[in-house]
């Protein structure tokens, strides 16, 4: 079972980003759960979403204590909180932020973590570009996808277009098209 | 105190948890440009002293006031204050009357006896200064503030220039005149009279000068080839307003005719009624919407009976008399002849057709560069020569007093600079208090105070002051209209909006700081800010 | 049809395939999304002739609904925690009523101190007003406890809460098949009310009752209820056969068959138990799991025969009745009480006000019950220092009121919070 | 309350010179004002207000209802000496100032159901009463929990005329529970329980359940509307019921960002544009008799005002206004007329 947790702020559509996650997973045929954190969130105060991916019945009903992938939503919250309890060794991340992991201070969990597990990609300002808003959840699924590899890009694609219909679908969709481009290069640059 | 673990909460405890890292914007408090600053050709900071003004500190504002314009009794009356032009005021009822608080506090202030504080530092170093009008009074006065030795050298018998051979006394009093001239001499500025400079290069060696700034004005009046029988009366219009200051006041006879568009026309017409004229005609090439003087001065002269001959050159003199011909303005708005002449009875005909420069002092200067008629200065105020700036009517500029007064602070402060051996650096600019910046649903209606004039009857006939001063009252009422652009007023809207309580008010004077702790960033202070002295900052993620 | 959708959103659709005809609406976190998902589908038409009400208050709520249900319309609303409470004297008078009104039951803690997470303690606190309760494991079984509720409770002429855990279950966006109208139909006749306000045959519903008949109303009460017993598993069987797959049924084992240790438990926990039971099992403990999903009707018969063979029986329940222990352990202790060999039994009281219950504990619990067997109810990871020093504080203050607090300020300042 | 007042043109005489000083135009309608004696300022703007409800609560960005019970209990506060006692209801005010183990409350509160906050407050004052103190007594709530769920014991309490100040925070749908309809909410507004959709997507027109018309119904001593766009009125009003003994009630306008769908920013402005368009008339009442209305400033079409929340944007899609605009715009007309709001405001 892959268990992945996502960190962000409330109004920034965190739960909606597992949720997608958890639909793309369906789209394959395999089962998958997401939940929040559930607390009364005010818009802007910290929230957690999390995300479990299997190939038979999920039945587990506790936090994810230990995930295999941390998704880093909006990097403020590194002042605020240790979000990286619990990640295990082989296990990934995906920061969204347009500066460096030295910038963010994050050199030593990066080289704690296998190479090309860990990877950043400008969500928000690419949800900016296609989709005129600071929303960068269906960006992140992109990214997800080309770094773990767990669901196809086009089952998130499918995923993106079930949850926001029309115009802003595609939108998104686009982000997540770009996002995904990224961090494939970026997997193919550590690769080399 | 001692109550149920959990269902009961001690008071305070919420300061452990600090909503800060909520933000992805952050309130700064910031200075903008306000718009009256920004207009102001002399570069007074009007927003600084009328927050001055509206508190009743009215020396503290004189003083605000003087650092930047040492003249402002005489800008009251003359300046055409673009400040009230760019005011935001206007967005809400009517501009700010900056001109007439500014010439309370100049009244105010000679009426008090105040005098400016001498510099506590001399540097020893010696200026010279070529000409007392508004450029060479201003340039001096900021040299012996900033601790040099500046000394005027004027051509004429008195000072102020164009303030005194230029504006009619019925604009600007000799007495106002002479009072604020008075203050720059107590403040250890010597003024040599009838003092013609020939040789700059010459004086400047004799006298030990370190350094010169050249401010001899526009006062050659500009000749137009009119053909003229010799017992026609043509006279210039500089010579019959500099002639108004002597003993023997110019003859022009019953009927006076002023060839000319611009404010020197309008004065010289206004004068002839006051001497007696019955008939004052202004004949001008081109249109009202065209000519160069400021309308409320036309309105003014109309009302004393002057008139007006719209799109007429004058062909040529006769004693007695004149032929005038019609114009037309073509699409480009040029007037073209007509063909169509009339001829006016005229005991004298005055031109007002503008001014030059006598630039016969800078013969032998080398490295200068002469345009137009005028020197060529660098941003600095310096002409080609090094060590010699220039500026007002000799050098490029609107040709206004206030002009005259900016040019001569801005050159005093590039001579200090000069003087030390290093380059003077302005200040960087503040982002413009535009309107759209404002909150302007926290300023009351207020209508704007319209100065008094004197009556008609005695207009015409003395040369007593047109425009009356304000009285405190309405002169506190008008600086409190004033809508403190761009900068912090403590009017306590930011520490009161606030859902967070995250502002902290530091006390009378020294205004607010946000506990960014706290602050969730959620922009209301900064939509609240009367005077738009909050910008909203990204944060650095 | 399979689909990957919110358990709140799903349980909206189920219930509207039930064709419910009056729909009473006011917010209550966990349960608001069940109602706004109706909402939606009543606004764009896809639910037809049904009547959508916001009211002012969970106590308007069901009394609404207890007027529609009288008056031959198939009503439903959803409420939990202090919404049932506040609703609390209408709980009741449906039941007398015999109303079948269906409601969901977001469970969520009951204040004070005001909790908004997860805990049985609101269904416990209605368990004797007279509705059948049935508790759901997973959003799948919520989905058809619904629809299985409608059909029991229009038979037995009784009102039903299904009992869904509040967030783990209401807000989990997982894997659900909704049935299709037709499925629901097969199963779900229309509404035919045993009484009824119709004006061509006139009743007056709702008589006092003094103590000449009031005993035998009681006793009738009981008796319907207990018709369920027979009901649920037949009904639950027939849905089963409709949708192609086990739901329902009055309670559910897992690997109880060589058991000597057998865990009694309700609601979405059964899942984490199932995992650390495989765990167990894996190291070659005997133990099982019994997941009760009929808790009113309490099955004391089919409870006897699945803990018969069992040595030691751990019941773990999220709710405390103060004052005396865990309430579904004193039920389970009547079921074992007329069994040869009795299994020794031992109640836990986890997961209060949301608190989570992870599979570490669960083993622990379930070892040290066979290894040092504890007395009375057993608080799940508990923070004994905690109460350890307000208990103490407490002895030392005259003003005792009711738990001490600057336990909070050492909490707060080493920050020794439970890890939610 | 330093008010504006239309000046005449010529010098005044000194003594009429110093009356026409003290109508200052800068700052007439902010928080505080340098030039003006510390004593007419407002309790917001002194560095001794009690900041009863202090920083750190978790109230989202720009959150009115966060604002307008700062302004309130401060008032009230001032009012009482800082003798004061606050009961409070369930909802969104009572969730982001007490999450355990933080509160941000600095004067004795207490918080029991989401519907018993009158009668909880009734007992308080019983209590005070009995034991002869002289503490007042403040019960406080969101619209849902006055208006809906609440208002049968806020009736109970008015009838009593017991010496309560029920404030009403209405910030117009249950936003702690994820924003759904409250019978506080406008016509055609979209919440989660009336969503934007169908034929008449939004909430239903309805007969509308202005609860201060209601309270005034109950003859109690004072009713009154305020609103977080202008704080000199809302503390005169606290303090102007402080000053009375027996039930009061005062509802204030509070803008919500998430659920009106605004920027955190606007909070004030919307709050502004609620009461210049007539939509939310401020108005004053003793004892069943309106007695004042604050009059509209500089007044505004009401779709200035719903152009700038997304719980409105159905009414605009396509660029063409939704015909219920004008319906909307026929209650703020009617506002106007009942309690004559346009015009000039007499001395107060």
């Amino acid at each position: 079972m892959f268990q992945v947790r996502i960190h962000g702020r409330g109004g920034q559509g965190v739960v909606t980003g597992a949720e997608m996650l958890s639909v793309a997973a369906f789209i394959e045929g395999r089962h998958a759960q997401a939940f929040p954190s559930f607390g009364s969130e005010r818009m802007g105060a910290p929230v957690i979403a999390f995300c479990r991916i299997a190939d038979r019945e999920i039945r587990l009903r506790e936090p994810v204590q230990d995930p295999d992938c941390l998704v880093l939503q909006d990097p403020t919250l590194l002042k605020v909180m240790d979000v990286f309890s619990g990640l295990r060794e082989n296990g990934f991340l995906l920061v969204n932020t347009n500066k460096t992991f030295d910038d963010l201070h994050l050199g030593a969990i990066v080289e704690k973590l296998p190479a090309g597990h860990a990877v950043i990609v400008p969500a928000t300002d690419l949800a900016l570009k296609h989709v005129k808003r600071a929303a960068p959840n269906a960006a992140l699924l992109g990214a997800f996808a080309a770094l773990t590899g767990l669901v196809h890009f086009d089952s998130v694609k499918r995923a993106i277009a079930e949850t926001f219909p029309g115009r802003i679908g595609e939108a998104n969709i686009a982000a997540a098209q770009d996002a995904y481009d990224l961090v494939m290069a970026q997997e193919r640059a550590t690769a080399a | 105190m001692d109550h149920d673990f959990a269902v009961t909460l001690d008071v305070g405890s919420s300061l452990a948890n600090h909503t800060g890292s909520w933000r992805t914007f952050r309130p700064e408090y910031v200075h903008r440009l306000p718009p009256c600053n920004h207009a102001c050709p002399a570069g007074e900071d009007i927003q600084g002293w009328l927050s001055l003004a509206e508190a009743g500190d009215y020396e503290g504002a004189w003083r605000a006031l003087t650092r930047n314009n040492p003249l402002p009794a005489v800008m009251g009356r003359v300046c055409y204050h673009p400040c009230e032009t760019a005011c935001n005021r206007a967005g809400i009822d009517a501009s700010v009357g900056i001109n007439s608080v500014e010439r309370f506090l100049g009244d105010m202030a000679i009426a008090k006896g105040w005098a400016f504080a001498p510099p506590t530092a001399k540097s020893g170093k010696k200026v010279l200064v070529v000409g007392a009008g508004p450029a060479g009074l201003s340039a001096a006065y900021h040299l012996a503030m900033l601790g040099h030795s500046p000394t005027i050298k004027e051509a004429g018998p008195a000072p102020g220039g164009m303030m005194r051979f230029g504006i009619p006394k019925y604009r600007l009093p000799r007495e106002t005149l002479d009072a604020e001239v008075a203050r720059i001499v107590a403040l250890g500025v010597a003024i040599e009279y009838d003092c013609k400079v020939s040789d700059l290069r010459a004086t400047m060696r004799e006298g030990g000068f370190d350094a010169a700034f050249l401010a001899v004005g526009a006062h050659i009046a500009k000749r137009a080839y009119i053909p003229a029988g010799e017992a026609a009366k043509v006279l210039d219009a500089v010579q019959v307003l500099a002639s108004m200051e002597g003993e023997d006041r110019p003859l022009l006879g019953r009927r006076v005719v002023v060839y000319g568009g611009g404010n020197t026309a309008l004065d010289v017409a206004r004068t002839a009624k006051r001497l007696g004229a019955e008939e004052a005609i202004i004949v001008y090439r081109r249109t009202r919407e065209k000519m160069p003087a400021h309308d409320f001065e036309l309105e003014e002269a109309l009302e004393e009976g002057v008139m007006m001959k719209w799109l007429s050159t004058i062909k040529n003199v006769e004693a007695g008399s004149l032929t005038v011909e019609k114009m037309v303005l073509d699409e480009k708005g040029f007037p073209q002849p007509t063909g169509e002449l009339e001829t006016l009875e005229a005991d004298s005909v005055v031109l007002a057709l503008g001014q030059d420069v006598d630039l016969s002092l800078l013969n032998g200067v080398e490295g200068l560069k002469i345009e137009k008629g005028v020197v060529q200065v660098g941003a600095n105020m310096m002409t080609g020569a090094a060590g010699v700036f220039a500026g007002g009517d000799m050098a490029p500029s609107e040709r206004t007093v206030t002009v005259a007064v900016g040019h001569g602070k801005k050159a005093a402060r590039n001579i200090d600079a000069f003087l030390r051996g290093e380059v003077y650096a302005p200040a960087p600019k503040h982002e413009l208090a535009s309107f759209e910046k404002l909150n302007a649903w926290y300023y009351g209606e207020a209508p704007k105070t319209v100065r008094p004039t004197l009556e008609l009857a005695r207009r015409s006939s003395t040369f007593e002051e047109v425009v009356a001063g304000l009285d405190e009252s309405n002169a506190l009422y008008e600086a409190r209209r004033c809508l403190s652009c761009g900068n912090c007023f403590e009017c306590d809207n930011c520490y009161g909006v606030c859902p967070d309580n995250a502002v902290i008010k530091l006390g009378p004077g020294n205004g607010f700081k946000f506990n960014y702790d706290f602050c969730k960033g959620c922009g209301v202070c900064a939509s609240e800010c009367p005077c738009g002295a909050i910008r909203m900052e990204p944060e650095e993620i | 049809m399979l689909k990957q959708i919110e358990g709140s959103h799903a349980m909206a659709e189920a219930i509207a395939l039930c064709r419910p005809e009056v729909i009473c609406a006011y917010p209550i976190t966990p349960q608001t999304h069940i109602v706004e998902g109706l909402g939606e589908l009543v606004k764009s038409g896809e639910l037809e002739n049904c009547e959508f009400i916001n009211v002012e208050s969970e106590f308007a709520a069901l009394s609404v609904a207890i007027g529609a249900s009288a008056a031959g319309a198939r009503a439903y609303t959803a409420t939990a925690s202090q919404g049932l409470l506040f609703m609390a004297e209408a709980v009741y008078n449906a039941a007398g009523l015999g109303l079948p009104i269906v409601m969901t039951l977001g469970n969520r803690a009951i204040g004070a101190p005001i909790n908004i997470w997860n805990d049985h303690s609101d269904a416990m606190s209605m368990r004797d007003a007279g509705w059948i309760q049935l508790f759901a494991e997973t959003n799948q079984e919520a989905v058809d406890l619904h629809i299985l509720a409608f059909r029991l409770a229009e038979e037995l002429s009784m009102p039903v809460m299904v009992c869904v855990d509040g967030f783990i279950l209401t807000h989990a966006f997982e894997r659900i098949d909704i049935p299709e109208q037709a499925q629901v139909d097969a199963f779900l006749p229309p509404y035919d009310p045993v009484q009824v306000l119709d004006p061509e045959n006139p009743a007056s519903i709702g008589a006092m009752v003094g103590p000449e008949a009031f005993t035998e109303v009681r006793f009738l009460a009981h008796y319907k209820q207990r018709q369920a017993l027979r009901l649920i598993p037949a009904f639950s069987a027939e849905l089963g056969k409709i949708f192609g797959r086990a739901t329902g049924g009055l309670l559910r084992t897992y690997r109880i068959e060589d058991a000597e240790t057998v865990v009694v438990a309700m609601g979405s926990i059964c899942g984490t138990i199932k995992d650390t039971v495989d765990e167990m099992r894996e190291d070659g403990v005997k133990i099982g799991v019994v997941c009760l999903v009929s808790f009113r009707p309490f099955p004391v018969e089919a409870l006897g025969e699945v803990l018969a063979e069992a040595k030691d029986v751990v019941v773990v329940e999220k709710s405390i009745a103060v004052g005396v222990g865990g309430a579904l352990a004193d039920n389970i202790e009547g079921a074992l009480r007329n069994l040869e060999k009795r299994p020794r039994l031992h109640s836990a009281i986890a997961g209060l006000g949301g608190r989570p219950i992870p599979r570490d504990s669960l083993r622990r619990l379930f070892e040290t019950a066979v290894t040092d067997p504890w007395e009375g109810p057993h608080f799940l990871d508990l923070n004994d220092r905690v109460v350890g020093r307000e208990i103490h504080r407490v002895r030392k203050v005259r003003r005792s009121g009711s738990t001490a607090e600057n336990i909070l300020r050492q909490l707060a300042l080493t920050s020794q919070l439970p890890q939610d | 309350m330093t008010d504006v007042q239309m000046t005449d043109v010529p010098a005044l005489a000194p003594d009429e010179a110093q009356q026409k000083l003290k109508f200052y135009q800068k700052g007439t309608f902010t928080v505080g004002n340098r030039l003006i004696s510390e004593g007419e300022r407002s309790v917001q703007a002194s560095q001794a207000r009690s900041n009863a409800l202090t920083s750190g609560h978790r109230a989202c960005q720009g959150c009115g209802e966060a604002l307008g019970a700062r302004y309130a209990i401060d008032a009230a506060m001032r009012a009482s000496g800082n003798d004061l006692i606050a009961v409070n209801a369930t909802g969104c005010l009572e969730v982001f100032t007490t999450p355990y183990p933080e509160t941000s409350w600095q004067l004795p509160w207490l918080h029991s159901l989401f519907g018993n906050a009158a009668a909880v407050a009734t007992g308080v004052a019983a209590a005070m009463r009995v034991k002869g103190k002289k503490t007042r007594v403040i019960a406080q709530g969101g619209d849902g929990g006055t208006t809906d769920i609440g208002f049968q014991c806020l009736s109970g309490m008015f009838e009593r005329n017991d010496d309560v100040l029920y404030i009403c925070y209405d910030n117009e749908g249950y936003m702690n529970t994820g924003v759904q309809r409250s019978s506080a909410t406008p016509p055609a507004a979209r919440t989660a329980t009336t969503p934007a959709l169908g034929p008449e997507p939004g909430n239903v027109f309805g007969t509308g359940k202005f609860v201060p018309k209601i309270a005034v119904a109950h003859n109690i001593p004072y009713v009154a509307t305020a609103t977080v766009a202008d704080l000199h009125d809302l503390e005169r009003k606290v303090v102007k019921a402080m000053a009375i003994h027996g039930a009061r009630y005062i509802q204030i306008n509070v803008p919500c960002p998430l659920g009106w769908g605004a920027p955190s920013c606007d909070t004030i402005k919307l709050a502004r544009f609620a009461v210049e368009c007539g939509l939310y008339p401020i108005f004053e009442a003793e004892h069943g008799r309106v007695t004042h209305a604050r009059k509209i400033r500089k007044q505004i079409p009401v779709r200035e005002y719903l152009k700038l929340q997304k719980r409105y944007a159905h009414l605009f899609r396509g660029g063409v206004d939704d015909p219920r605009v004008a319906r909307i715009q026929a209650i703020c007309d009617a506002h106007i007329a009942e309690y004559g709001l346009l015009g000039d405001d007499e001395e107060v």
